[in-house]
C-alpha cells in the first residue's frame, strides 16, 4: 500500500457552471474530482438547493501542489469575481498515491 | 378564482410565515418535466389536425416580436433605471423572454372559461424563448467571441425546457389525437393538478425573493408592474393581426407580458456572468410573476376580446 | 382486507429481509404532501356543503378532548412506565396527537365499506393534532421560556402537515364541488394508489424499528398495544354525543387511538430535547401504528356502529 | 410506431446532443418502482382469475430454459469473444437474464394492437431473473465460499426489483379484479405515461453509452446485435411448445431476447467484481435495448404469429 | 490572488437543528456556511435519510481561530447533550483570505 | 470542552457496497461513520448518480490513528482493485474526543 502526501482542493459554488468547471479541472492535469449537492449562505446571499436554478455544489480534488496551486490560480481568475464561490486547500496522505498527478 | 391559484398564494404565506414545508429538489424538476412535456404534446396534437399552411408567416412575425420587444425596453432600464449595460441587457433578456408557468396559467385559465386557443401558441412559445436572450447577450457585449456563442446557443436551444416542448410537440404531432390517447391520463388528465403543486413551489419561491424585493431600488418594482399590460398589449395587437382567435391572441399576449425565470437567467448567467442575477430574478419572479397570474391574465383576456369586438 | 395494507405487509417483509428497497426522501415527501393536501380538499369540498353552524361547538369538544387524553395518560406512564419526567411527557403528547397516516388508511377503509362519513373529520383531524403536544410539553418543563414557547408554536402550527391541511381545506372551501373537478385526477383518483405507496415506505420504517422494539421495554410494547382501544372508545363515545354518523364516530375514534409520528416527534425534539426520541416513536411506529392498521381501525368501526345500535 | 418509443429517441437525442437535461435520481425509483408494481399486480389480478393448475409445468420450463440460455452462449463468449472467464459469465449473466423495460414496452407493443397475452407472463418475468445470474456466478467461480453464495442469493431475491414484482404479484392475486380497482387509476392508467418517462431517461442513459460503445470491440456490438433474435426464437418456439397464446409466446420471445441491466449489473458487481462491469452494460444498454425496443419486438411478434401459423 | 491560513469547521448533526444552527453560526460572526445532506451511525444509533424525520446534514464554515472556537464551544455547550452531533476542526488554506473572518 | 487530534478518513467509492463497507469499517473498531451521495470522475471513468447502479459514495470516519491505518490497509486490500475507490486521510481536532475510539 503506496501511500504519499498530496492536497484536497475544495471548491463550492453554483451548481451552473459544474460542466464547464469541471472540464477545466481535468484540462489543468488533474487526474478525477468528485461532486456533491449543497446549500449555504455566504458574501453573495443564501444559495438554497430548493430551487434548481441557484443551487450549489461542492467539488472535491485530490492532486499534486503544482495542480493545486495551477486551480486555485485559474478557478479564481476565471470565475471568482462573477460567481458565487469559495476555494480551499488541505494536506491529505492518500493511498495509491502514485494515480493522483 | 381558478383553484391553481390558491396553491400559489399557498406557497406564499408557507414561505412568509418561514414554516418548513419545502419541495424537493427532484419534485420540483418531476413536475417542471411534466408541465413542459405537456404544453408540448397538446400543441402537438393539435398541430397535427390543423392546417400547417398559414403558420409559417405567422411565426415569422412572432418571431420578429421577440427581437423588437427586448430592444423596446432596453433604453428605458438604461435611462430611467439608470442600470450598467450588462445589468439593463439582463433584465430586458428575461422581460422579452417568456415564462412557461403563467402560459400554463393562462391555459388553465381559458379552459376554466371554455375559450380555446390555436393550436400554434406552444410553437410560439418555443419560438419567443429565444430571441430576447440573444438580443440581451448581443447588448451586453457587442464583441462576443465566437466560441462563447456557440456555447451559448448551445445552452439556450439544447437547455432542457426547449428540448421538452420541442420534443413534446414533435410527439404530438406523430402521434395525432389517437395515438397520444394511453399518454392522457398522465399527461392531460393530471396537467392541473401538477399546475398546482407547481405553483405551490413556485409561491414558495416568490416569498423567498422578498427581502430581495424589499432590498431592491423602487425601480425594478416599478419595473415588474408596470411593464406587463404594455408588453401584453402588443402582444395582443399582434395576435389579432395574424388572425389568431381571442384565446390565441390572450396567449400571445400572456407569453409577451410574461417574463422568463429559468431560460433566461440561466442563458445569461453563462453568457453575461458580471450581471447581477438577481436583480432581474426579484422583478420577474418577485414581481412580475404574481402580478401576471393574479392581475395580468384576466386584464389581457378582457384586451383580447376588446381587440376582437367582443365587448359590446 | 384492503389491498393498501398488503403494501404494509409488503414493507414490513423487505425491511426485516433486509431488502434493498428504498424510497427516496423526495418521494416520501411527494407522498406524503399528497395525502396531506388530498384529505384537506376532500374535507374543504365537504364543507362547502355543509351548514357550518353545528360545527363550532363540535369543534370545541374535540379539541377539549385532545387536551385530556395526553392526560388522563401521562400517570400511566409516571407510575407504570417509571418514565422520567421528559420521557413521560413526550410519550402522552405522541398519543395524545394524531397519525394522518392512520386517518387516510380509516377513510379507505369507510370507503371500502360504502360508509360515509361527516365532512368536519378532516377538521377535527387538524383541531387534534396540537393540543396533546401543548400538554406534553407544559408536563415537561412547567416554567417554559416564553421565547421557547412561541418557536414551539410556530414549529407546530406552521409545520407542513398542518400548512397542506389547512390549506387543502381553505382551497377546497373556496373552490366548491365544481371547482375542484380539474384537480381531482391527481388528488382524488389517485389517493388510494398513493396510499399504497405511503404504506409500502411506512412498512420499511416500522421494519426498521424491530430492532428498537425488541430492545426496549416490556412496559413500551404493552403501552403501544393496549392504550389505542380504550382512547379510541373515548373518541367514539364524544364522537356519538356530538352527534357524528357512524362513518365520523369511526373515524374520531381512529384519530383518538391513533398516535403521531410525524408532528409530535419534531415538536418534541425541538421543545423537550433531553426526552429520548427513540421510545416514543418505538411506541407509535413501531407498534401503535401496525396495530392500528391491521386489527384497530375494524375493532373501531364495530364500535361505532354498537353504539350507533347498528348491531342487533 | 408506438409514442412512448418516441420518449426513449428523445432521451437519446438530448443525451447525444449534451442537453442539460436530467432525471434526478427519486424520480427514476420512483419510475421503476412504478413500473414494477404495475406489471405484477397486473399479472396478479390476471392470476386471480385464471386456472393455477396448468402453470406449474409451464414455469419448470421456462426456468429450465433461464438455466439453458447462459450456458449457450458462454462458448460464443470465450472463443468468438477471446474473453477472460471473469467477463465472459458476467456477459451471459446480463443476456440469459432478462429486462423489464423491454418487457413493458412488448406490453405496450400488444396492448396497442389489441393482443391479449397469457396471465402468467408476469410471473415468468420473475422466474428468469434468476437462474442466469446464479450460472454466470457459477461459470466465473466453481469453487465459490458459501457464504458468499449466501449473500449472493440474498441480493439477487431480495433485490428490489424482485421484491416489487413479487409483492405486486401476491397483492394482484389477493385483491383480485375488484379489490384492485381503487388502485387502478395510480397503477394502470398512468402506466403508458410512466413508461414514456422511463423510456426518456433510459434515453438518456443509453446515448450516455455512446461513447463506451465506440470504443468497445466491435465482436460487443455485434453480439449486442445479433445474439437477440436468435434467443428470442428460442423463447418463442418455448411459449408454443407450452401453449402460449401469440401474445403471451411474443412476451416470452422478448424475455428471452432481452438482457439485463439492473438485477445482473448488481449482482454480478458483488459475485463476481473482477468482471469489467462496461462490457456487459455497453452491450445490454447500449446496443441490445434500442435494438429490441425499436427493431426486436415486431420481429418477435412476427415469429409468434408465424409459430401460430397466424400467417398464411 | 490573496491566500491565508484558516479553520474548517465540520458539524455533523441532525436535520431538525439545521435552521437554528445556522442563525448561531451566523451569529457567532462566521461569514458564511455551506449545508449537505448525510446519512450514518454514531454512538446514538443510527440515522438513515430514507425517513426524513431522521437524517442528517452535515454543515462546514470556513473561518479564524477565534471564531472556530467559539463555534465549537457554543455548539457543543447548546446542543451535543441533546442531539446527535460530532464536530471537528482542520487547517486550510483559502484563496480570498480576506472575506472570511 | 475535552478535545484532541484524530484522523479524518475520507473514502470515495461505488454506492453498491455501501452496505458492506459500512459493516467492515464498524468492525475494524471506528465509533461512527458518516455517508454522502456523490458523482466524479477518476482512472475508472465518469461515475453519474444520474443513474443509480452507477452512482457514487463518499464516507467519512472520525477515529484514532491505529483505527485509520487499519481501515486504509482493510479497504485498500478488499476493494481497491476491483470498484471505483479512492481513499486519503488528514488531520483533525475533534471535540468530544474521548468517544472516537
Ligand atoms: N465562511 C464560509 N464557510 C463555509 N462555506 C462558505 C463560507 N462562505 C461561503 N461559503 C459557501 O460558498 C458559497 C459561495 O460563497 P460566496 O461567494 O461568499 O457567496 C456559499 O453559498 C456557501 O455555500
Ligand atoms: N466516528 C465517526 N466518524 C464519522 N462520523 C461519525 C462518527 N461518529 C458519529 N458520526 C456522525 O455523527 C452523527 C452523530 O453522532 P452521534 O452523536 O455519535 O450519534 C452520526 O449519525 C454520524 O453521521
Ligand atoms: N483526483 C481525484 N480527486 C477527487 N476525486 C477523485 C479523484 N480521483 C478519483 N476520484 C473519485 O473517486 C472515484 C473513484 O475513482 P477511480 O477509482 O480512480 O475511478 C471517482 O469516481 C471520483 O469520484
Ligand atoms: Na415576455
Ligand atoms: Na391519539
Ligand atoms: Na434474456
Amino acid at each position: 500500500m503506496s501511500s504519499g502526501n498530496r492536497k484536497l482542493v475544495t471548491i463550492i459554488t453554483e451548481a451552473i457552471i459544474e460542466t464547464e468547471l469541471c472540464a477545466d479541472i481535468e484540462e489543468l492535469g488533474a487526474s478525477g474530482f468528485t461532486v456533491s449537492n449543497a446549500r449555504g449562505s455566504g458574501s453573495r446571499g443564501i444559495r438554497n438547493a430548493g430551487w434548481s436554478a441557484s443551487s450549489s455544489i461542492r467539488i472535491e480534488v485530490v492532486c499534486g501542489e503544482a495542480i493545486a496551486a495551477s486551480i486555485a490560480r485559474h478557478v479564481s481568475d476565471k470565475y471568482y469575481d462573477n460567481y458565487a464561490m469559495i476555494l480551499f486547500e488541505s494536506d491529505i496522505k492518500v493511498i495509491r498515491a502514485d494515480k493522483f498527478t | 378564482m381558478d383553484p391553481v391559484i390558491w396553491f400559489f398564494a399557498l406557497g406564499v404565506f408557507a414561505g412568509l410565515a418561514r414554516s418548513d414545508l419545502r419541495i424537493p429538489p427532484a419534485i420540483y424538476d418531476l413536475l417542471s418535466m411534466l408541465l413542459l412535456l405537456t404544453i408540448g404534446l397538446k400543441g402537438g396534437v393539435e398541430l397535427a389536425r390543423a392546417p400547417m399552411a398559414g403558420i409559417l408567416p405567422q411565426a415569422a412575425a412572432v418571431v420578429a416580436m421577440g427581437f423588437t420587444l427586448p430592444l423596446l425596453l432596453y433604453p428605458i432600464a438604461r435611462k430611467l433605471g439608470r442600470f450598467e449595460r450588462a445589468d439593463a441587457a439582463s433584465l430586458v433578456a428575461h422581460y422579452g423572454s417568456v415564462s412557461v408557468a403563467t402560459f400554463a396559467v393562462g391555459v388553465a385559465f381559458l379552459a376554466d372559461k371554455n375559450v380555446s386557443a390555436d393550436s400554434q401558441l406552444p410553437l410560439f412559445l418555443v419560438l419567443l424563448e429565444v430571441p430576447a436572450i440573444v438580443v440581451g447577450v448581443m447588448l451586453a457585449r457587442r464583441n462576443q467571441a465566437a466560441g462563447q456563442w456557440g456555447r451559448l446557443l448551445h445552452e439556450v436551444f439544447l437547455g432542457k425546457s426547449i428540448v421538452l416542448l420541442v420534443g413534446g410537440l414533435l410527439i404530438g404531432w406523430l402521434a395525432g389525437p389517437i395515438g397520444i390517447r394511453p399518454l392522457e391520463p398522465l399527461f392531460f388528465d393530471l396537467f392541473k393538478g401538477v399546475l398546482a403543486l407547481f405553483l405551490l413551489e413556485m409561491g414558495l419561491i416568490a416569498a423567498s425573493q422578498t427581502k430581495a424585493v424589499r432590498q431592491s431600488s423602487l425601480f425594478i418594482i416599478a419595473f415588474g408592474l408596470m411593464v406587463p399590460v404594455p408588453l401584453a398589449l402588443i402582444g395582443a395587437l399582434l395576435g389579432w393581426a395574424i388572425g389568431l382567435s381571442v384565446g390565441g391572441t390572450t396567449l400571445l399576449a400572456v407569453l409577451a407580458g410574461s417574463a422568463s425565470y429559468i431560460a433566461a437567467p440561466a442563458a445569461i448567467r453563462i453568457a453575461v456572468p458580471e450581471a447581477n442575477p438577481s436583480l432581474s430574478l426579484t422583478a420577474s419572479l418577485g414581481v412580475t410573476f404574481p402580478f401576471n397570474i393574479f392581475i395580468g391574465i384576466p386584464i389581457y383576456y378582457h384586451i383580447a376580446t376588446v381587440i376582437h369586438g367582443g365587448v359590446g
